[in-house]
């Protein structure tokens, strides 16, 4: 047992702790987001100490990086239409910058109320103290890593994360494409998008930035996909970064959405859980099963699903981000 | 004395350490989620117990000799996809009640059933039509 | 005479900015390609999502509003990297130096400064590196007045900002120096 | 053996330049200080950092791997600090600064 280790792990654990507390117990929800940001980059680094490099890169990109994104936004659309409503005027224009009426207002709510302060934390301690119980009494076993490993040969990646994700398990990963267009189609059901309410700063450093930095985030995004067949990566992260292009484009001009409208954008979004379903009833109909692959063709098929589940995870993203149905099409 | 020693050494592994972490973040989610009433902080509240069962996940698939469970770590890879979307869907589910209501905080306590309740069925079509029609008005002349 | 000549210049700068639209693809391609060696090695470049990745990245630079064009002047790019090397880490020393002292000495304050650069590749360059000298922070540009943020309202910022505009106009051809010839060779 | 050494002394070097934005960030008064001594510090902690693991790299690819990390971080780290410079500029501090 090394000391050091396990002082980096109480200090780690400790943080993490802390600043979710700090989190939960802020009265400003601005304050509470950024808590929440930091929160997540610390996970990050304890799933590396967890020997987890793919759930880390997941967690910076995903829990760290898009989740903070929609939650900055979801504040800064709470506060314009506070606004609107408290001006008694509908739908003005998003608050300019550089007006002199530029909000101030943080968003607020107030300390908790006393009454629910012991039943809250007695609940909350049996909870915790239950599960503390049962993890601590939980039997040694090996998992499932040995049966995983048994079978990597026939899997057609060398990474087995990725060979759970769209071999041995294929049935988590479809379910879970299709849960993330369900989620798109409850945003959308809403409404139609309103304006982003936040007009992109002005001057040259943000376009040359995109300039630079959105090449380099699709080639990235793609090299992180290509890598998903034998190291840390995948569909997942490979489809959060290209996502956190799309957001980045779409707040530095928010005027003229960069998203194709209507048929396009829906077939991207869509194409992931559409072409795992062919593959999967080809897989069916062939003898190997729903979801199963012939051996031989499992890794263009994996690829071809990967390819396809990260265009649709990156749109997703960004028209979550954007939330509500394009502008335009009235269906 | 090495019995107690041994004992240290067992619960201090990151196998034991990072679980008994995750509940203890699942607990103060818990409480959190009681506490607060701005559906906000609740969304928050709800990412760290999510967070707290990954923790859990990972903590015991590190467990043991050799390489970690991957099947764990891929439910987790999973599991970190769908809390986004959901945590989205809750967010714009947020803005819309905000849109109809004027705010976004639930208090506590039986429904009152006295109180004035604000007509929403009718402000519901205004705020679905109006940013539509102002929208695709500035989509026109850009 | 005037008026004949506009039709054949705009038809040249069509074809030109055709040109550049070409070539701006290609230079992002060459550094896609570059990049995926960077990330994946010699071995992968014959990957069929190498060409993919090329490829997205050309296409969103089309896609992505058209900058200026970049003209650069190699021959002093050295002298301009090493400038900011050496300006940035004594930057870093400066603000480090400043937050670690118990006085806490620093005298924050506002300052303007009129540049003489030309909208572009340089401006933008000289308003990012500016975040990186000591003790300044580039704020806001309105025209060409840049509002800055100095930590030390004492100190000779002035000086330090002449020596990067001047390094960094040696390193890019100013279109305008161009423009300027070309009028006094016409007539 | 002068590798190794080198590249403990260089994290070393680069984790006091971290220590010192983190602290500039606690003290400095105000947002654009905060912001003075986030970037540059932090700039040239993680120039340090990367110097240190070049002498680990494998080679050429892996130095330029280490150079470009350290570019997009120069690039993010200097548009974000003029973002929020900007945007307290026109909006004033955030409320929670007050």
């Amino acid at each position: 047992m090394n000391v050091l280790l396990v002082l980096f792990d109480l200090v780690l654990l400790a943080g993490i702790v802390g600043v979710a507390w700090r989190c939960l117990a802020s009265t400003d929800l601005f304050r509470a987001v950024v808590l929440f940001i930091t929160f997540g980059l610390l996970l990050a680094l304890a799933w590396v100490r967890l020997e987890a490099p793919d759930i880390a890169l997941a967690e910076a990109a995903i829990g760290a990086g898009i989740t903070g994104a929609l939650l900055l936004v979801t504040l800064e659309r709470l506060r314009s239409i506070m606004a609107e409503r408290r001006s008694g005027r509908r739908h003005t224009p998003p608050p300019d910058p550089t007006g002199p009426h530029a909000l101030l207002r943080a968003l607020h709510d107030p300390p908790p109320e006393r009454r629910t302060f012991l039943p809250a934390l007695t609940f909350a301690l049996v909870v915790g103290g239950l599960l503390v119980t049962a993890l601590w009494h939980q039997p040694q076993s090996v998992g499932l890593e040995p049966v995983v490993d048994a079978h990597m040969d026939i899997s057609g990646v060398d990474h087995p994360i990725t060979a759970v994700l769209l071999n041995f398990r294929a049935y988590d990963t479809f379910l879970e494409l299709a849960i993330v267009l369900i989620a798109l189609l409850g945003a959308w059901s809403l409404g139609r998008h309103d304006l982003i309410p936040a007009r992109p700063a002005p001057g040259p450093i943000l376009p040359g930035t995109l300039r630079l930095l959105v090449p380099v985030a699709v080639v990235t995004g793609v090299y992180v996909l290509w890598a998903g067949s034998h190291a840390p990566g995948g569909a997942f992260q490979a489809g959060a970064i290209l996502g956190a292009a799309g957001i980045l484009l779409v707040l530095a001009r928010p005027r003229q959405l960069p998203m194709a409208p209507g048929t396009p954008l829906r077939l991207g979004i869509t194409a992931g859980v559409v072409l795992f379903l062919l593959v999967g009833t080809y897989g069916l109909v062939a003898g190997h099963g729903f979801l199963g692959y012939a051996d031989a063709w499992a890794y263009p098929l994996i690829i071809l699903i990967e390819v396809a589940a990260t265009l649709s995870i990156a749109l997703t993203l960004v028209a979550l981000f954007v939330a509500g149905r394009p502008a335009g099409d009235d269906t | 004395m090495n019995g107690l020693a041994e004992t240290v050494a067992h619960t201090l592994a990151p196998g034991l350490l990072y679980p008994t972490g995750g509940a203890i973040l699942f607990a103060l989610g818990l409480y959190g989620l009681i506490r607060r009433h701005h559906l906000v902080l609740r969304i928050l509240a709800l990412n760290i117990m999510g967070s707290g069962v990954f923790m859990v996940l990972l903590g015991v698939a590190a467990r043991g000799e050799g390489a970690p469970d991957p099947v764990a770590q891929a439910l987790t890879l999973t599991g970190i996809v769908v809390a986004v979307s959901a945590t989205a869907f809750a967010l714009a589910l947020v803005v819309h009640l905000t849109r109809l209501t004027g705010h976004a905080v639930m208090l506590p306590g039986p429904p009152d059933d006295d109180a004035p309740v604000e007509d929403i069925s009718r402000e519901a079509h205004h705020a679905d039509g109006g940013p539509a029609e102002s929208s695709a008005g500035e989509d026109r002349s850009a | 005479m005037a008026r004949a000549s506009v039709p054949s210049n705009a038809g040249r700068r069509f074809a030109g900015r055709g040109r550049s639209r070409a070539r701006r693809a290609l230079a992002t391609a060459a550094a896609a390609t570059l990049l995926w060696w960077i990330l994946a090695g010699s071995a992968a470049l014959l990957e069929p999502l190498a060409l993919l990745a090329i490829v997205l990245a050309a296409v969103a630079s089309l896609l992505l509003p058209a900058g200026r064009p970049l003209p650069l002047r190699p021959v002093a790019l050295p002298g301009l990297l090493g400038f900011f090397l050496r300006s940035s880490f004594l930057g870093g020393l400066d603000v480090a130096r400043r937050a670690l002292d118990p006085h806490l000495p620093i005298r924050p304050d506002f300052l303007t400064y009129r540049t003489e650069l030309a909208h572009g590749p340089p401006l933008t360059l000289f308003m990012a590196v500016v975040s990186l000298l000591p003790g300044t922070l580039s704020v806001r540009l309105e025209g060409r007045l840049l509002t800055l943020h100095v930590l030390d309202r004492d100190a000779d910022t002035r000086a330090a900002l002449i020596a990067l505009e001047q390094r960094i106009r040696k390193a890019f051809h100013d279109p305008r120096d161009r423009q300027a010839s070309d009028d006094g060779a016409a007539p | 053996m002068i590798a190794n050494a080198l590249t403990v002394i260089l994290i070393f070097a680069g984790l006091v330049f971290f220590a010192a934005g983190t602290a500039g960030l606690l003290r400095f008064p105000d947002v654009y200080s905060r912001l003075h001594a986030l970037t540059k510090a932090d700039n040239v902690g993680l120039g340090l950092v990367i110097l240190g693991l070049m002498f680990q790299a494998g080679g050429p690819a892996d130095i330029l791997k280490l150079l470009l990390i350290w570019v997009l971080v120069l690039a993010a780290g200097t548009t974000a600090a003029h973002m929020v410079a900007q945007r307290t500029w026109t909006h004033g501090e955030f409320e929670s600064d007050r």
